[in-house]
């Protein structure tokens, strides 16, 4: 029964418009949110561990315009991290974002995106994906302007611009590469192999198009200057879009258009990986440069972020077995380690309302547990061995040697540093700074807020410890691809 | 029977409207054009069926031989674009039953109806009739009722609108008969089939008279259609017009000359000899120039129905486009773009004549925070902009995604930048509208509205209008390879 | 140069468009406008019927006997150009009411004076 | 404003009935001789327009009501109508048709004729409403 896959992508819609329509008081809303996340995580549990290559044909107008859902293994991982996160996501926000007036319309939307996200993990063609990815511009734009101040509807308007902007290069790049193959599914090794060579700097164009398309979302150096800004964003919002969401699905459709549209044969022959090899590598870098004398807290992890992505987009330009799984591995954990540094300063915002670095002295011994947590996420982001930072590092480090370019373990090691520059002073003025601990009372965030975080730190370490589960489920997925 | 059904089309609607002459009761002038809108409507579903059937039809009225009678000729696509308009009329009608007396004085109501009528039946005529003097008839009697339709406010710019659009169509409508006399000259026919034999093997000698006439039918119908540098006269007609009647006539009355256009270019001159003259690079060029320009001009709109008017020419633009490519898919999707647009159009035209009487301003700056007010509104005004836009399934993207294809298989891949830069171009003036409705705190307190409740049974009309945006965007593949 | 001197029919019709178009796109005063309308389509059905003329026949009118088809001239120009003069008429007719109701709402029938009037009113 | 001239009421006493059997002649013979309904009609027009002027508006108010004329207007249009549809149709059903009087004569020209007189009361009445708004400024 091939309908299993439309329903966790249809479950969050149905459950996002059914709070628009019956407009429900607080607490059953909440209710009502969270069985429908959980609901969602077993589901994508069940298709993961039971449906094997299961596929299914939403609409089918014409030959190039079908609506195809088929999850492959990596479609799957990426689901199950995104329902995950999402829970922890629904229980952070509920307390949050407290009960202001018109919270049904941000809820509503806040169900949308995580059906879209789901819906751009299980797409089985470039279609379906490309469909999905503007759906996604358009159901995380309300969220991202909720405040509804000029301040957030300027950072929405920029948002909007720049996503329109990728998606008419991505539609553009689609339009030319079906002409050339007339079918755009997601095949492993990739449809152009097989159509005889054209030109090639016609393919190079076609993959530059592509890149830059989907690098927008994915905050590629030169359109990442919407992520701060969009910073405006109450921080459930910007944790879940920034960390999550929007960012990691760009970086997933570039994955899913190099390895199973174009395939990495085709790119190498044309040398366009060389040329996004620079722009990759400048992302690192200028992520880490300008996150280092950032003073808001959230405006710095969210350049720390740009250079984040630039590690797992490195992976994917390197065509090497272990660098892809170098990739995807760092993809799941900057999922997990960004989101909870961003809980951590949404709940220091949140209860002591400090966003400035210089604020936030002493705030260790007042909230000893969110900031231990806090200090064990940054530690395994800057990829200290036990920790599952260190893992995905080490896995790109390697692809980077057997390629042959040496300067990609020297940029890595590099930018460990700049992230340690910039999470640091975090972790020692929290701690080390300020009054002494004893005459300060512990004012812990209620636990809707801090069970999170302890989790997802506790978490982090567990993946750092033992990886393997999830190397060999993408080892899997690799070696079809090389 | 089935063979006679144009004929009674035609027929019915101009009968109806000369009773509604004679009634006095304003309610049952309403029940007879509704009446006659209906069966029109049956008619020309039975008449697609036909034509899906069989292949095409010919009827010839009067004598049998087309050499003198009149002739009509019903393909696929005649089939498709009457079932199309006569729905979107039946729609604009069922809108206009409630709304029109609101914006036309009492006495003239009656006359409405019949203009619509008249106007209706016009249409009809030019899309079947296969004989050149006869379109133009029609095209005359459509230009008037036009003229009538917008001048029924009786206001000031109502009038100098009217004029510049009576001054401007008559040009056109001279240009086109002087082609229809030029092409007699030559072939001695009027019917298109026959013109077609005749001129297929004599182009070669009349080589500068054939351009010349291409050149006149391309500037005559453009002016008529509202083609990019031709189209001064839309934005004031189209914005001073009461609401049904602008909805009717930029969805439905500037498509039918284009769609004459297409006819004399691809049925009369066959591709070859249309392709071996420079006019199809020109009409490409009015296109590409009308598809950007339109839309740079209808964001610096500060009136709601004025920029949809300029998006309109920014579509027409598109429909050129598609017929400049000189292929056989690149008409495919000129005409799928016809039915397309005309959908799309009339519900945003009808939806914003519902916006004006709720705040009662065109500005667009008084829209803001319209989202609280009238939820549903907004929600359908969104779907017809994401349609223009082209967000996938809806109609706007597939016709822009079949035009880039058929532009790389003319090999002119910069032309794709165009009809994209074009669609970026239409989310910067339909996005604001509808975020400053739905969001942003300062534009939604503070919004005091006269609260004249619109009543859903209006939105009714509007429904099934977007609801067939969806259809035609879905059922896309099978209209696409009927033409 | 022959082709001029000789079907002068065809070219007489062909300056006379000339001239009425001109008038009709130039000329600002509404009235002028019209009357080149007129010029332009008088113009339109010369040449058609010029085009149906054949030399040295006569009208197809059926006098006291009918005689045979080929001693007339081509009606079918002709009568088409019946319903050209009947739309010219009607175009005329609308025209002249429009300028009426613009004089008596501008109380100018500049064409040029009214659209600046638009911009500042 | 016209002042009552006799002379000119006298002669138009006279011409009026004149011009009008013209315009009746032009009408019917429009199958035969050049003319029909349309060139009849604004015969016929141009009586009711001296009329008018003659006898300035309250006269011809009196006796041709507007309200008569448009009624004549729509009977006539869809007599029209309906004859012409019926022509159309009847050739292919062969339905009855009226008799091909012998040429040359009145009554030989089957449902032309008919249309012609119907057509002639149009036009007639038509171009007269046109005048009579022109002249009453109320446009």
């Amino acid at each position: 029964m091939d309908l299993i896959i439309v329903v966790p992508i249809m479950l969050p819609i149905l459950t996002g418009f059914l709070l628009g329509i019956i407009k429900p008081n607080y607490n059953n809303r909440n209710t009502i949110i969270i069985s429908s996340t959980i609901l969602n995580f077993i589901l994508i549990l069940y298709i993961i561990l039971f449906k094997h290559n299961v596929s299914f044909h939403i609409v089918k107008i014409n030959e190039f315009l079908d609506i195809y859902l088929m999850p492959d293994n990596i479609g799957k991982i990426f689901a199950t991290l995104v329902s995950a996160l999402w829970i922890l996501t629904t229980f952070y926000s509920i307390d949050y974002m407290g009960n202001q007036k018109n919270l049904n319309k941000f809820f509503m939307f806040f169900m949308i995106t995580e059906g879209v996200t789901i819906g751009i993990a299980f797409s089985g063609n470039l279609i379906t994906l490309y469909l999905f990815y503007e759906l996604l511009t358009l159901s995380t734009f309300p969220l991202v302007i909720e405040k509804g101040s000029e301040k957030a509807l300027q950072a929405g308007k920029k948002y909007l611009i720049y996503s329109f902007f990728g998606a008419t290069m991505v539609l553009f790049g689609i339009i030319l590469l079906f002409s050339q193959t007339q079918n755009l599914a997601f095949t492993p090794g990739g449809i152009v192999g097989s159509v005889p060579m054209g030109n090639p700097n016609f393919y190079l164009f076609i993959y530059i198009l592509l890149f830059l398309g989907f690098g927008v979302k994915a905050a590629l150096v030169p359109f990442h200057s919407w992520l701060p800004s969009a910073m405006v964003a109450p921080t459930p919002v910007s944790s879940l879009l920034h960390a999550v969401a929007v960012v990691k699905s760009g970086i997933f459709a570039l994955g899913r258009m190099t390895y199973y549209i174009l395939g990495w044969e085709v790119i190498e022959h044309t040398k366009g990986n060389d040329y996004m090899l620079i722009l990759v590598l400048i992302t690192i870098l200028m992520g880490s440069f300008l996150a280092i004398h950032q003073q808001n807290l959230k405006k710095r992890l969210a350049y720390s972020t740009i250079s984040q992505l630039g590690y797992i987009m490195l992976g994917l330009v390197i065509f090497e077995n272990s660098s892809y799984i170098g990739g995807m591995l760092h993809m799941l954990f900057h999922a997990t380690i960004k989101i909870t540094l961003f809980f951590c300063v949404g709940a220091i915002m949140h209860y002591e309302n400090k966003t400035e670095l210089k604020e936030i002295e002493g705030i260790g011994k007042r909230m000893p547990k969110t900031m231990l947590s806090f200090t064990v996420a940054s530690i395994c982001l800057i990829g200290i061995p036990p920790m599952n930072g260190f893992v995905s590092k080490w896995f790109l480090a390697i692809g980077g040697l057997e390629r042959g370019n040496y300067f990609v373990p020297i940029i890595l090691l590099l930018s460990a540093l700049l992230t340690a520059a910039y999470l640091i002073p975090i972790i020692s003025s929290a701690f080390f700074k300020g009054k002494p601990a004893h005459d300060v009372e512990v004012s812990e965030p209620n636990n809707f807020m801090l069970v999170p975080i302890v989790l997802l730190a506790v978490l982090n370490v567990i993946l750092g410890f033992f990886p393997n589960a999830l190397i060999t489920m993408i080892q899997s997925a690799a070696s079809k691809l090389f | 029977m089935i063979k006679f059904i144009p004929l009674i089309n035609i027929l019915i609607l101009i009968l109806f409207s000369f009773i509604i002459l004679i009634t006095k009761k304003e309610k049952n002038v309403k029940l007879m054009s509704f009446a006659s809108n209906i069966i029109t409507f049956l008619l020309s579903i039975l008449l697609l069926t036909r034509v899906l059937l069989e292949d095409f039809i010919v009827l010839n009225l009067g004598k049998n031989n087309s050499l003198l009678g009149i002739q009509f000729y019903i393909g696929s696509s005649e089939a498709v674009i009457s079932l199309t308009f006569t729905f979107v009329m039946l729609m604009i009608l069922w809108f206009s039953n409630s709304s029109v007396k609101k914006e036309v004085s009492e006495i003239r109501i009656s006359f409405f109806y019949i203009l619509i009528n008249i106007l209706l039946a016009s249409l009809l005529g030019v899309i079947y009739s296969n004989d050149l003097f006869n379109s133009y008839v029609f095209i005359e009697v459509s230009t008037l009722s036009a003229c009538g339709l917008i001048i029924l406010k009786d206001k000031k710019e109502n009038i100098k609108a009217t004029v510049k659009y009576l001054i401007m169509s008559t040009i056109g409508s001279g240009l086109v008969l002087m082609a229809i006399a030029y092409i007699y000259s030559i072939t001695g026919h009027l019917n298109i089939t026959n013109i077609n034999e005749v001129i297929v093997s004599s182009y070669q000698s009349h080589q500068n008279a054939v351009l010349i006439i291409l050149g006149l039918f391309t500037v005559g119908l453009g002016i008529k259609s509202a083609v990019f540098p031709l189209h001064s006269w839309l934005p004031d007609a189209h914005s001073s017009a009461p609401t049904p009647a602008s909805a009717a006539l930029s969805a439905l009355v500037i498509k039918v000359y284009v769609f004459m256009l297409i006819k004399i270019l691809f049925r009369m001159f066959t591709y070859e000899i249309v392709n071996s003259f420079i006019i199809m690079d020109i009409i490409l060029l009015l296109g590409s120039m009308g598809m950007i320009f339109g839309s740079i001009m209808a964001i610096f709109q500060k009136e709601l129905k004025r920029m949809i008017a300029y998006s309109s020419v920014a579509q027409m633009g598109y429909i050129v486009f598609g017929i400049g490519l000189g292929t056989i898919s690149g008409t495919a999707i000129a005409t799928y773009h016809i039915i397309g647009h005309a959908v799309t159009k009339s519900s945003l035209f009808l939806i914003s004549g519902l916006m004006i009487e709720k705040t009662s301003s065109k500005k667009i700056e008084d829209l803001k925070g319209i989202g609280r007010e009238m939820p549903i509104t907004l929600g359908l005004f969104t779907l017809g902009a994401f349609s223009m836009v082209g967000i996938p399934i809806l109609p706007g993207f597939i016709s822009k995604w079949y035009l880039s294809l058929a532009c790389i298989e003319v090999g002119r891949v910069p032309l794709i930048l165009i009809i994209l830069a074009s669609s970026l171009l239409n989310v910067l003036y339909y996005f604001p509208i509808i975020i400053n409705g739905f969001f942003g705190n300062e534009n939604l307190d503070g919004k005091i509205y006269k609260s004249k409740k619109i009543e859903l049974s209006r939105l009714i009309p509007i429904f099934f209008l977007v609801l067939s945006i969806i259809l035609v965007g879905a059922f896309s593949s099978k209209l696409i390879n009927l033409f | 140069m022959e082709i001029f001197t000789e079907n002068y029919f065809e070219t007489g019709a062909i300056i006379l468009f000339g001239i009425g178009f001109v008038t009709l796109m130039l000329h600002s005063n509404l009235i002028k406008k019209i009357i080149g309308m007129n010029i332009m389509d008088t113009a339109i059905f010369l040449f058609f019927i010029s085009k149906g003329y054949v030399t040295n026949k006569e009208a197809p009118i059926v006098v006291d006997i009918t005689k045979n088809p080929d001693s007339y001239i081509n009606p079918v120009p002709s009568a088409l150009m019946l319903t050209g003069i009947v739309v010219a008429v009607t175009t005329t007719a609308f025209a002249l009411a429009l300028t009426i109701k613009l004089y008596k709402h501008y109380n100018t029938i500049d064409l040029e004076k009214i659209l600046e009037m638009r911009e500042e009113s | 404003m016209i002042k009552k001239d006799i002379i000119l009421k006298e002669v138009g006493k006279i011409i009026i009935p004149l011009v009008q059997i013209f315009g009746i002649y032009i009408i019917v013979n429009g199958h035969l001789s050049s003319g029909g309904g349309f060139s009849g009609g604004t015969v016929l027009a141009s009586s009711l327009i001296i009329m008018h002027l003659i006898y300035g508006e309250a006269y011809v108010e009196k006796n041709i009501k507007k309200e008569t004329l448009i009624k004549f207007i729509s009977i006539s249009l869809i007599f029209y109508a309906v004859v012409k549809g019926y022509s159309f149709l009847s050739d292919v059903y062969n339905l009855p048709h009226p008799a091909l009087g012998p040429v040359g004569k009145i009554f030989s020209a089957g449902f032309i004729l008919y249309l012609n007189i119907v057509l002639g009361i149009l036009v007639a009445s038509i171009f007269y409403i046109i005048f009579s708004i022109f002249i009453s400024k109320e446009v």
